[in-house]
């Protein structure tokens, strides 16, 4: 068994809660892999922000249409029952909290449900796009990631060091090597992958865990 | 997905005392008479639901709609900008006899509460109703040397709405000006209740023309022919 | 010479001042005769608060379809060109100023510009409608009124004793007996009717008229 | 009333030094390259306009449209969400050197503020940013238990927009997700050009499928064929 998830097994695992029917919006890269694993017989719609509701996949290439775009500018397809609307009343889905569940990527994110995921500090050029909207904008709002960084340090923190997307906003965090609900300012542990421990586990999360009575085998399929 | 149901009944079912209620519709144009109809049976019926506070441009015309459900004795109190119609009986006499609340709202600020319920913006400023007996105690603030009256958002639990075409996710299209407050409505309810006047497969309404989209739609009702406010009262009717 | 112009002919003279292809929203009642008197080769873009752009007359009897009204509730017809939006649209276009005439009836109106047209006082259903918002969404908010009121009273006044609808707002006044502007809080007389002089209209008048070198006359055709 | 001019020079006449410029488009979708390549001409050949405000949800990609402003030396400040692209260089390498300014503002919040702009709301309060960098020096308030951003209207001198249909009485339509921002900066701006693939006679756009109502739109001229920006890069246009 892998020491850890793929990113598509993070995705694939992620997809599983995802309700028939959901309104979705996945942020711009990793998080745009979770379209792909829903459940049969599951259908989510997708959101985008620049306007377009009930996405599908993308064209062949060549046969793109840059007006048919979605927020990390890549082009996609439409499903029956698609709709366009303008930015402002895309935001007021994403505002108004009409959104089911928005997944996103991420640097950190702290027990309180703080995300960090839009800097890395003062240098370079800044770019926000809709993170911070978009962690208001829905009912549940997940984070996939890694749980440590490529040089092996928590992303899962007592309090987020890069500058805050949002405060207090994420519900659930599905990780590399575990899943975690987010409940009174305290990463409580869901499910683990089965070939780590809960004091490995602890040893690479940068707060304490809260370890209920069950805690659920985190396996998804290879895919 | 199918947010069809099957009924009138089906469609109001779960709206309780005390709810607050926006209708669609401005006078007669856009009013959801067979959804507040159905809401008046199931009154009769149980005495639920009852309480109600009613947001929509107008409070009632004639005998019917609105009108019947205040004549009912289901509203507790409306939430308006014109409480005035070529027949306003059934609130006039309620409101004079101090039986039912009224919230007197400018039409533009109601209209942009609503939307800003749906939006997911708690306040607002407008110049609107600044210097007048409409702004007393509300947050008063300057901005380019300009008076400005903070209002707040206007959500709801549940709306009724009348659209054109709906197809099964709750995409709508409304009919010419029955347009008015439905989209804004649509969006700043926890329950929308669309009544449509053809419901059709998704990819029939060409996603350019949706008016609201799917997104702010919970259940949807085919009323083939729906019931226009003033040919009812052309004819006397009185529902409640 | 009449002594005092009809109400048609006060909605006639304020059309003069209408330019082609202007935006133009007329309150409920009197001042929607003045669509009825645009000079020719001018075309204005009619709008009501319902949501309807470039609307032309009423329909004949036993022809009107009743989700195509104005905000009077009376129904409408459509121009080539019209267009239909939702409420928050609609006033958008009052609110955000791009209307250029509103044209108003009134109960009073004061030299500081402030204006009383929706209520008559505590007695019984107070109701609102878009005035409020009508009297902020113009370049140009003009007001139609008889210079008295049906039992002499001044409707032009120093302050307003009424509810008011709108503080500093109404630019240009057209009565019975004259045409004002309101500049610096005050009323400017630029045409009064040819048989009544100037003592006679500051005697009907509840504020000082401030009278400049040239006063133009006041002349309607018969209409 | 005939809203059209003769040519793209004539469409942007008017716009000088330090004005405010909303630009249309979401990446390539929606952008209005004709009209702003056509602004470039004129500054090559006059030295104006410079010192421009541009207000957009990106700072231009590759050597073309707004990239192209920016190489050219026309642009003093960008207004964006999201001042990355597939190739940012034009951007990056000014603002890096200190001789461009950036007013980050989160892409929702762009939207909002730019519809507030147009609909005559000085101010609103969203929860976007709270507690973030980007709320640093703005009024807080609580609404409801919860903490929300004052945020101000955003307003522009000019306004380019793409559309697809356009009648000369200026309503538009657009075509898919190229409407984006177009219709919020159309109605925020206080001259609005709008370059239309395709105009027609009032009355050939169904008045149910209007996006951007006329009122909204002072200019129109017609590129019948509007070149893509992804197209554009693909072939190693350069047009500064």
């Amino acid at each position: 068994m892998s020491t850890r998830l793929s990113n598509a097994q993070i995705a694939w695992r992620a997809a599983q809660d995802i309700e028939d029917g959901a309104y979705v919006n996945l942020g711009i890269g990793f998080p745009e892999l979770v379209a792909k694993f829903q459940p049969p017989g599951r259908h989510a719609i997708f959101h985008t922000e620049n306007g377009v509701l009930n996405f599908g996949e993308s064209p062949p290439e060549g046969e793109e249409d840059w007006d048919l775009i979605n927020a990390g500018k890549k082009a996609i397809t439409l499903k029956p029952g698609a709709a366009f609307f303008h930015h402002a009343d895309s935001f007021a889905m994403v505002r108004g909290g009409h959104l089911d569940v928005a997944i996103l990527g991420t640097y950190e994110v702290a027990e309180t449900g703080d995300l960090a995921n839009w800097s890395t500090g003062p240098r370079g050029v800044p770019a926000v796009g809709g993170a911070m909207d978009l962690v208001h904008g829905a009912k549940r709002v997940a984070v996939i990631t890694d749980h440590v960084t490529k040089d092996g340090r928590p992303k899962l923190v007592e309090r987020c060091s890069l500058p805050l997307t949002g405060v207090g906003c994420v519900t659930r965090v599905y990780t590399s090597l575990a899943v975690l609900d987010i409940e009174d300012r305290h990463f409580v542990l869901r499910e683990k992958l089965p070939g780590i421990s809960v004091d490995e586990l602890q040893g690479l999360t940068g707060a304490r865990l809260v370890i209920p009575a069950t805690v659920g085998d985190l396996v998804a399929p290879e895919v | 997905m199918d947010k069809t149901v099957p009924d009138l009944a089906a469609a109001v079912a779960g709206i309780t005392d005390g709810m607050s209620l926006m209708v669609g519709g401005f006078g007669g144009s856009g009013a959801p008479i067979e959804l507040i109809h159905a809401l008046i049976d199931q009154f009769k019926a149980t005495g639920s639901p009852g309480r109600l506070t009613i947001i929509n441009n107008n409070a009632g015309n004639g005998r019917v709609g609105i009108a019947a459900m205040i004549d009912a004795g289901m509203v507790e109190k409306m939430i308006c900008s014109f409480p005035r119609s070529a027949d306003p009986r059934a609130f006039t006499e309620k409101y004079l006899g101090g039986e039912i609340g009224l919230e007197l709202v400018p039409q533009g600020t109601l209209a942009e509460r609503i939307r800003a319920g749906g939006s997911g913006i708690p306040a607002f400023y407008t110049p609107t109703s600044y210097g007048t007996d409409l702004a007393a105690g509300k947050p008063i603030a300057e901005f380019e040397g300009r008076h400005y009256v903070q209002e707040r958002w206007l959500k709801a639990d549940a709306a009724l709405i009348k659209a054109e075409l709906a197809d099964l996710l709750g995409n709508l299209t409304y009919r010419k000006a029955a347009r008015n407050f439905s989209p804004l409505m649509a969006a700043a309810a926890k329950l929308t209740i669309v009544q449509a006047s053809r419901i059709v497969a998704p990819g029939e309404i060409d996603p350019e023309h949706v008016i609201t989209p799917g997104i702010f739609v919970d259940r949807i009702v085919e009323v083939a022919d729906p019931q226009q406010e003033e040919a009812l009262m052309r004819d006397g009717v009185a529902y409640a």
